[in-house]
């Protein structure tokens, strides 16, 4: 086995970067939601919905960058009516994510059979990506990965340093208390809902025009629920769903390379190490990690 | 997708599709059996008439062929050996009606039956000299879907054709492990792979296996790397991967079932439940060029029919067994 | 109803449990609409819909259960809301932990802005909620019973800070049910019953005895009759108890005490001295970290909370809501809860309905449990009676020793009444009683013996008899 | 009529009638929107769901699964657990299933199939009793190892089945061999699939209702699902009690699986479910966790999967289409108060839906 001789770490680090990159968008979009108390499980359903959406639009403008708006705007739409029906009728928070993720896989399929399945629409073509010349076999990264990588320190910032951040979490851990001390907790969580969407749209925008520039039925799969698993595993955080994703998504990334380098060990084994570690990382490291008070409570005003 | 029939036949042959669960969307494999079946449906000699159904699981199988036979259909056209049992046993219980499937070999079908299948080995092979002949690197790469016979061949055969052209090559692959509904149909995991295989060396990619293989083509796009198609002639089918598509491992599926369905309007239905696509026929073969005719040098092209000479005559083997 | 508070005094809010002053209060803050009437603030007619209204206008409230947001720093808790920012948006750390130096300066209530607010006493937790609302520029300050969770020293320490405020001009409304309080700091009192004021006095007109006959509508006991004890044997032994808290603090520390047949054992001290630790590790619910816990002969320090109850001990929780009863179960199955799946109530595993009723029948009847029936659900029982149905539950079983954490919390002075009665009838009848309360004056008027603790540590034990008001308030406030 | 009846009869009736209309009409304008004939769609997919031959009995085999699923997922509700791992426990469950319907040739049905179902319990059971284990021993979220224990559980089965152990050595495709012929489940109506495992569904909603209704452990289940504060100081252990559901729950899926193997497929092929688990979630919604309303909304959506190809076929209308109705009926049934509102409603509907506890909606903190 000659797997370390070639291992090619710049390789490796910018492949998990990419793959982690849905991941740690749509983790955002958890952390935003929930430290608001709006649990989201809708963000399968919101990345779905925002790669058909970004493809569309860039398929009718032939603009990527106007397909990315499209995606971010297609997720936050969504991700508007999670809040319509959780916060305003009060709906279980689960079951109105539930709802959007089998809605986003009946839209988006509907339309993809009607216009796209046997149409002769071409791909996009995808985003341009910055060509890292300096490392060795230099590697691509897409521009929606960096922008998550910056979009990291900023939501960080944003929660816990700025005025909306603060109402955020106030909101989130107990919100009458929020209510007495001026708060419109009904606005401090839509806004973040809908932020919320606007981050998982942009891990949408990924699968369609960062790394395909086609649109395929549920070609999110599963992400999106990986994503939240990240966002309970890193705390409720965004640096910590950001190691979250890291950790899934290198550990997929390893056992790709893995097979590739020939190991001789079944592969189906090997696929499921990112989910085994992700079970033995959530078990043993950060099992008690602890939500928002207030996560998944509807708030009523009486 | 049901274009009008000529209005000068006496009879219509209605011919019914089963998809697998892969469904019409994977562009590759159950699209170029329904483009066959389109294909027989435009010749107007033929009047045939056709519908199609995507399964949504495995237990479906059974019940869409069905629907077909309970409309009185002439003929239904299965989709991969994922069928098989079932179409064997939908096929015994009608006797009257005909079926063709997809990449399925039966032992002893009865007559209405028959397997369309394809030695994939020998169009990997002829793909594996190219790109053992194309490769500056000395390494090549290939991305497959599950580890299925017809992808199993097809890796067998590039890996060995490649090695007949060139002794020393490299060859990297990887399977794409299975998560429900994402088998071949996971391009970003395509791309990823190719791209790790890049970063090993590897200068030109295969990819096998239906929207997983087509990303391993977008990521020789982007780093600016050789790529091989799969199935049909990619060039055109996937026109994102034109840049560095230099050619393609083809099985004629669309042939083959157009080929079935003629063989049921014409009545001459073959006996042995069996028909076998390979270098015999032009059941498989690689594509032309393209762009890269010119960077193709002559003595690999005359390698390339060399071999598909001495396949068809049985003098090479692809090395492919079972 | 009518109610008018003046600027420079302080107006005594008092009522008994339910009376309606948390939900009066609250339509002043704007945080519940009120049906019909209007408000008159500084001679207008106003509207309050939000508390931000009401913020607005100058009025602050400090809530009976207290709004503060534990996982926050002091100071984002006071600035929430009216944030300080600079650039845009962003939270002025510094700018805004000075702001409430000067303010906690100023009226003498000291905290530090940078912790945060989970890792503070519940003390200092309401001078935070008192910086909350004087930051706000509050002139009239609305307290809900704030004195409920206070030493009596920092009851006096809040006196201080209510008289300066009103030295100030601001108004305060007191809100109590603590009638020498009402006396001692009230410029006016208002007395309020079922959500109607039924008086409104001063403390020079009136005295304790006519204020609680306001409050209740009828003379109340204000001790509870009984009879000396006659302690026999040791029913449960503590020794050397030492529990940490859900963060790993020691909270039980080396604690020994005793419970005899026949005797109530009281723990008096403020909330969050380690009671609820001490409670939870003798019922199983946390594992001590060192010391031994029997019951009678039978070693229990880790055993389960199953077989401790099973080895006979009655458990009354402090919070009703979160472990007292299932609010969505019916009555019924809310009196079996912890012996539904024993004979009668159940064969095997099938649980036996008959059986439940007739016993729930019986309990509703011996401990006048208003209720439509066995069916009706716990949740929609009067706080009195959910507390009644636990007491029953418990006393139902007839343990050997009974732990009754905060038995008689929030509610009505008749259930009060009620379940002391009966937690000495039980004594009399030989079970043992560890009542644990943080209200002074029920451990002082129920205990045989008190434990008083501070800090996780049983810092004195007194008989009934010698037991001091103002000693032990001095020792629950850790000054002695 | 009294306020009381009125009530339960709207939350019995009403809801569930404007809910499916209205489910109807939103798909009904996505299919405008995709330029077909919605008449002409939901006109074939109520005759392939209905009166096309065999496509009534073809709805009751949809439903079989559908029934097992959703009292899976409802029972794991009820404990305010949310499994969303009933896929991978159907694969389980039908893995196990396959093991037991391949190791007793010639024995007789009677003993076979009780047994191969027993199995395909246990493989369930194990597959969800694990992340019951680890929320009760570590308070891992169920979520996160529910959803990464069906990927497991897909490679899993590939490997047994795709030239593992398990897999047919005389066949080319990646499939088991054929369990035993007497080990397969009888036909209920000769000439259709409609087999016994119609009866066995059917009669596992009022077991499962006796269970949860009638017994100490349904008892247990629903209190650690009102309030795991107040079912730990009754001496109830949380832990335990999650376990058990977890695993009972898993048992659940795990007879779907198996039953659908003996009763259906009679091996296990490649891709054996696509989605069977994360529609039962569905249908448990729809459902309200209660078993007795487990049945019409199985009956919903098997009939719905079921009509889906014919009408694909008939229309070309995406059969993606019944996921859009199936959304628009869970959200009105989901949202009374939403219904009141569009409706312009007086009378206050009761119910909605409720999964998140009340007391902790995140993650338990066991001591
Ligand atoms: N005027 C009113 N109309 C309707 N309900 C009322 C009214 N006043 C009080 N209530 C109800 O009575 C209950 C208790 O009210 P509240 O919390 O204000 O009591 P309180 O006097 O503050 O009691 P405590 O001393 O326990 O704090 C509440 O459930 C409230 O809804
Ligand atoms: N959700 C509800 N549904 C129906 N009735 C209710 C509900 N909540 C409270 N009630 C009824 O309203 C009355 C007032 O309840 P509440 O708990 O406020 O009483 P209270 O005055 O505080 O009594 P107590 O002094 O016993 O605590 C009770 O008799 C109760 O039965
Ligand atoms: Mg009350
Ligand atoms: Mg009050």
């Amino acid at each position: 086995m000659d797997f370390l001789g070639h291992l090619d770490i710049a390789g490796f680090v910018v492949a998990t970067l990419i793959a982690a990159t849905p991941l740690v968008l749509a983790g955002m979009g958890g952390v935003m939601s929930e430290r608001s108390g709006v649990v989201n499980i809708a963000l399968e359903g919101i990345m779905l919905t925002s790669a058909f959406a970004g493809y569309a639009a860039a398929v009718a403008t032939h603009n990527l960058w106007l397909g990315v708006l499209v995606a971010i705007i297609a997720g936050m739409l969504i991700a508007a009516l999670h809040a319509l029906l959780s916060i305003q009728f009060l709906v279980d928070q689960i079951v109105s994510g539930t709802v959007i993720n089998i809605l986003a896989v009946g839209i988006t399929g509907s339309f993809y059979r009607t216009y796209i399945q046997n149409s002769s629409l071409g791909g996009t073509g995808v985003l341009p990506a910055l060509h890292l010349t300096f490392l060795p076999n230099a590697p691509f990264i897409g521009v929606i990965t960096l922008a998550a990588l910056a979009l990291i320190p900023i939501v960080h910032f944003v929660l816990f340093n700025t005025v909306f951040g603060l109402r955020t979490r106030a909101c989130g851990e107990h919100p009458l208390a929020a209510e007495t001390a001026g708060i419109n907790v009904y606005l401090v969580r839509y806004s973040n809902v809908i932020l919320s969407g606007a981050l998982a749209g942009l891990g949408g925008a990924y699968f369609t025009l960062q790394q395909i520039g086609n649109f395929l039925p549920n070609m999110t799969g599963g992400r999106g629920f990986i994503a939240l698993a990240a966002m309970i595993f890193g705390r409720w955080t965004p640096v910590g769903a950001f190691g979250a994703s890291l950790l899934f998504a290198g550990a997929d990334a390893f056992s790709g390379r893995l097979q590739i380098s020939g190991v001789n060990f079944p592969y189906q084994i090997l696929g499921m190490l990112p989910y085994v570690l992700t079970i033995i990382v959530v078990a043993g490291a950060v099992g008690r990690a602890v939500a928002p008070a207030a996560d998944g409570k509807p708030y009523k005003k009486s | 997708s049901t274009p009008t029939t000529s209005t000068s036949c006496s009879k219509t042959f209605n011919v019914g599709l089963v998809t697998d669960v892969g469904k019409l969307s994977d562009k590759s494999f159950n699209a170029n059996a329904w483009q066959g079946v389109q294909d027989a449906v435009n010749d107007s000699s033929l009047c045939v008439k056709a519908k199609v159904i995507e399964s949504n699981q495995p237990t479906d199988y059974q019940k869409n062929m069905q629907l077909f036979i309970d409309q009185k259909y002439d003929m239904v056209v299965t989709v991969g050996f994922l069928l098989g049992d079932d179409t064997l046993a939908v096929a015994k219980a009608n006797p009257t009606v005909k079926f063709a499937i997809v990449d399925y070999a039966y032992d002893k079908p009865p007559a209405n039956l028959t397997g369309l299948v394809f030695r994939e080995d020998q169009a990997g092979f002829l793909a594996g000299i190219v790109a053992g002949k194309m490769t500056k690197s000395g390494t090549i790469g290939g991305v497959y879907g599950l580890d299925i016979p017809p992808v199993h061949k097809y890796r067998v055969g590039y890996e060995n054709g490649a090695k007949y052209a060139n002794a020393a090559i490299k060859t990297l692959g990887v399977y794409q492990p299975p998560s429900g509904a994402k088998s071949f149909n996971d391009p970003d995991w395509g791309k990823q792979q190719a791209t790790a295989m890049f970063g090993q060396g590897a200068d030109i990619v295969f990819g096998a296996g239906g929207n997983t293989g087509n990303g391993a083509l977008l990521a020789a796009v982007q780093a600016n790397k050789l790529c091989v198609g799969v199935d049909v002639d990619q060039y055109v089918s996937y026109p994102d991967a034109d840049k560095c598509l230099v050619t393609s491992a083809e099985k004629h599926i669309a042939f083959s079932v157009k080929t079935a369905i003629t063989d049921m309007v014409k009545n001459t239905w073959p006996s042995s439940g069996l028909l076998t696509f390979d270098a015999t026929n032009a059941g498989v073969g690689i594509s032309p060029f393209h762009t890269y005719d010119s960077q193709v040098p002559a003595d690999v092209k005359a390698m390339v029919a060399d071999a598909l000479k001495k396949l068809a005559d049985g003098s090479l083997k692809t090395g492919y067994t079972g | 109803m009518d109610l008018t508070v003046e600027w420079g005094q302080v107006h005594a809010l008092l009522g008994e449990n339910g009376a309606g002053k948390s939900t009066l209060m609250n339509v002043v803050y704007g945080l519940v609409r009120a049906d019909s009437g209007e408000i008159v603030f500084d001679g207008k007619a106003v509207r309050i819909g939000s508390p931000q209204d009401a913020i607005k206008l100058g009025i602050g409230m400090v809530h009976q259960h207290f709004m503060l947001i534990p996982p926050l720093t002091v100071a984002e808790n006071i600035i929430l809301g009216h944030e300080i920012a600079t650039g845009p948006g962003v939270v002025d750390v510094r700018h805004a932990q000075q702001e409430v130096a000067v303010l906690s300066k100023k009226y003498g209530l000291e905290v530090d802005p940078a912790v945060k607010v989970q890792d503070l006493s519940v003390g200092i937790q309401q001078r935070v909620e008192i910086l909350k609302a004087l930051y706000r520029g509050a002139r009239l300050l609305i307290l809900d019973e704030p004195t409920a969770v206070l030493t009596p020293q920092e009851v006096r320490g809040l006196f201080d800070v209510i008289h300066a405020l009103v030295k100030d001009g601001a108004a305060v409304i007191f809100i109590t049910h603590k009638l020498a309080e009402v006396i001692e700091v009230a410029d006016k009192i208002t007395v309020m019953r079922r959500g109607k004021v039924v008086a409104t006095t001063t403390p020079k007109e009136s005295n304790q005895a006519e204020l609680a006959r306001l409050m209740v509508g009828r003379s109340v006991l204000l001790r509870v009759d009984k009879t000396e004890a006659k302690p026999g044997q040791v029913l449960l032994t503590l020794k050397d108890l030492t529990v940490q808290d859900d963060r790993h603090q020691v909270a039980v520390d080396n604690v020994s005490l005793e419970v005899r047949a026949g005797e109530i054992l009281g723990i008096a001290g403020v909330e969050g001295n380690g009671q609820n630790e001490l409670v939870e590790a003798i019922v199983g619910l946390r594992m001590p970290r060192a010391g031994q816990i029997k019951l009678g002969e039978r070693d229990i320090t880790h055993a389960s909370t199953h077989s401790t109850l099973e080895a006979g001990l009655g458990f009354i929780p402090a919070d009703r809501h979160r472990m007292g009863i299932v609010l969505e179960l019916p009555v019924a199955d809310n009196l079996v809860l912890s012996r539904f799946d024993r004979p009668p109530f159940a064969r095997f595993i099938v649980r036996a309905f008959d059986a439940v009723r007739e016993y729930a029948i019986k309990l509703i009847k011996t401990f006048d449990i208003r209720t439509e029936g066995p069916e009706q659900l716990a949740g929609s029982l009067s706080g009195g009676n959910q507390q009644k149905l636990v007491v029953a539950r418990e006393i139902g079983t007839q343990p050997k020793v009974l732990l009754a954490s905060q038995p008689t919390r929030g509610v009505d002075v008749g259930s009060i009444e009620f379940i002391h009665r009966r937690l000495v009838e039980e004594r009399d009848n030989g079970m043992g009683v560890l009542l644990v309360s943080s209200e002074l004056d029920e451990v002082l008027s129920l205990a045989d013996r008190v434990a008083v603790v501070y800090r996780g540590r049983v810092v004195a034990v007194f008989d009934q008899k010698e037991a001091d008001r103002d000693r032990i308030g001095l020792l629950m406030a850790g000054a002695a | 009529m009294s306020r009381a009846l009125r009530q339960r009869l709207f939350a019995a009736v009403f809801i569930p009638v404007i809910s499916v209309a209205s489910g109807f009409v939103v798909a009904g304008l996505a299919v405008v929107v995709t330029g077909s004939d919605p008449i002409a769609a939901f006109t074939a997919l109520f005759q392939g769901a209905f009166t096309n031959p065999r496509a009534f009995p073809e709805t009751l085999v949809a439903m079989i699964p559908y029934i097992f699923l959703g009292l899976a997922v409802a029972l794991g509700f009820r404990a305010g657990l949310f499994n969303i791992g009933a896929e991978g426990q159907f694969y389980l469950g039908a893995i196990f299933g396959v093991l037991a319907g391949n190791s007793l040739h010639g024995v007789p049905g009677i003993v076979q199939i009780p047994l191969a179902l027993a199995f395909g319990m246990l493989g369930g059971f194990i597959w969800a009793a694990v992340p019951g284990l680890l929320k009760a021993r570590f308070g891992a979220h169920e979520v996160i190892t529910t959803i990464m224990l069906n990927y497991i559980a897909f490679q899993l089965t590939d490997f047994l089945i795709n030239k593992g152990p398990m897999s047919d050595k005389h066949s080319t495709a990646p499939r088991t061999p054929f369990i035993d012929p007497g080990a397969q489940l009888p036909i209920i109506i000769s000439g259709t699939r409609l087999h016994l495992g119609l009866i066995l569904a059917l009669l596992a909603v009022p077991i499962v209702w006796f269970l949860v209704q009638r017994t100490t452990i349904g008892f247990r289940i629903r209190m650690v699902g009102f309030s795991q504060g107040a079912a730990r100081a009754a001496g109830i252990s949380v832990a335990w009690t999650l376990v058990i559901t977890m695993g009972i729950s898993g048992a659940l899926a795990g007879l779907a699986g198996a039953d659908e193997i003996l009763g259906v497929s009679h091996y296990m092929p490649s891709s054996f479910s696509v989605g069977y688990g994360f529609d039962s979630i569905a249908v448990a919604l729809l459902a309200r966790s209660n078993p007795w309303a487990i049945l019409p909304s199985a009956f919903l959506f098997g009939a719905m999967r079921n009509g889906a190809a014919f009408m694909q076929f008939q229309t070309q209308v995406s059969s993606d289409l019944i996921s859009i109705v199936q959304a628009i009926v869970i959200m009105f049934v989901a949202a009374p108060v939403m219904v009141r509102w569009i409706f312009r409603l007086r009378e206050v509907p009761v119910g909605g839906i409720q999964i998140t506890q009340r007391e902790t909606a995140g993650v338990t903190r066991e001591t």
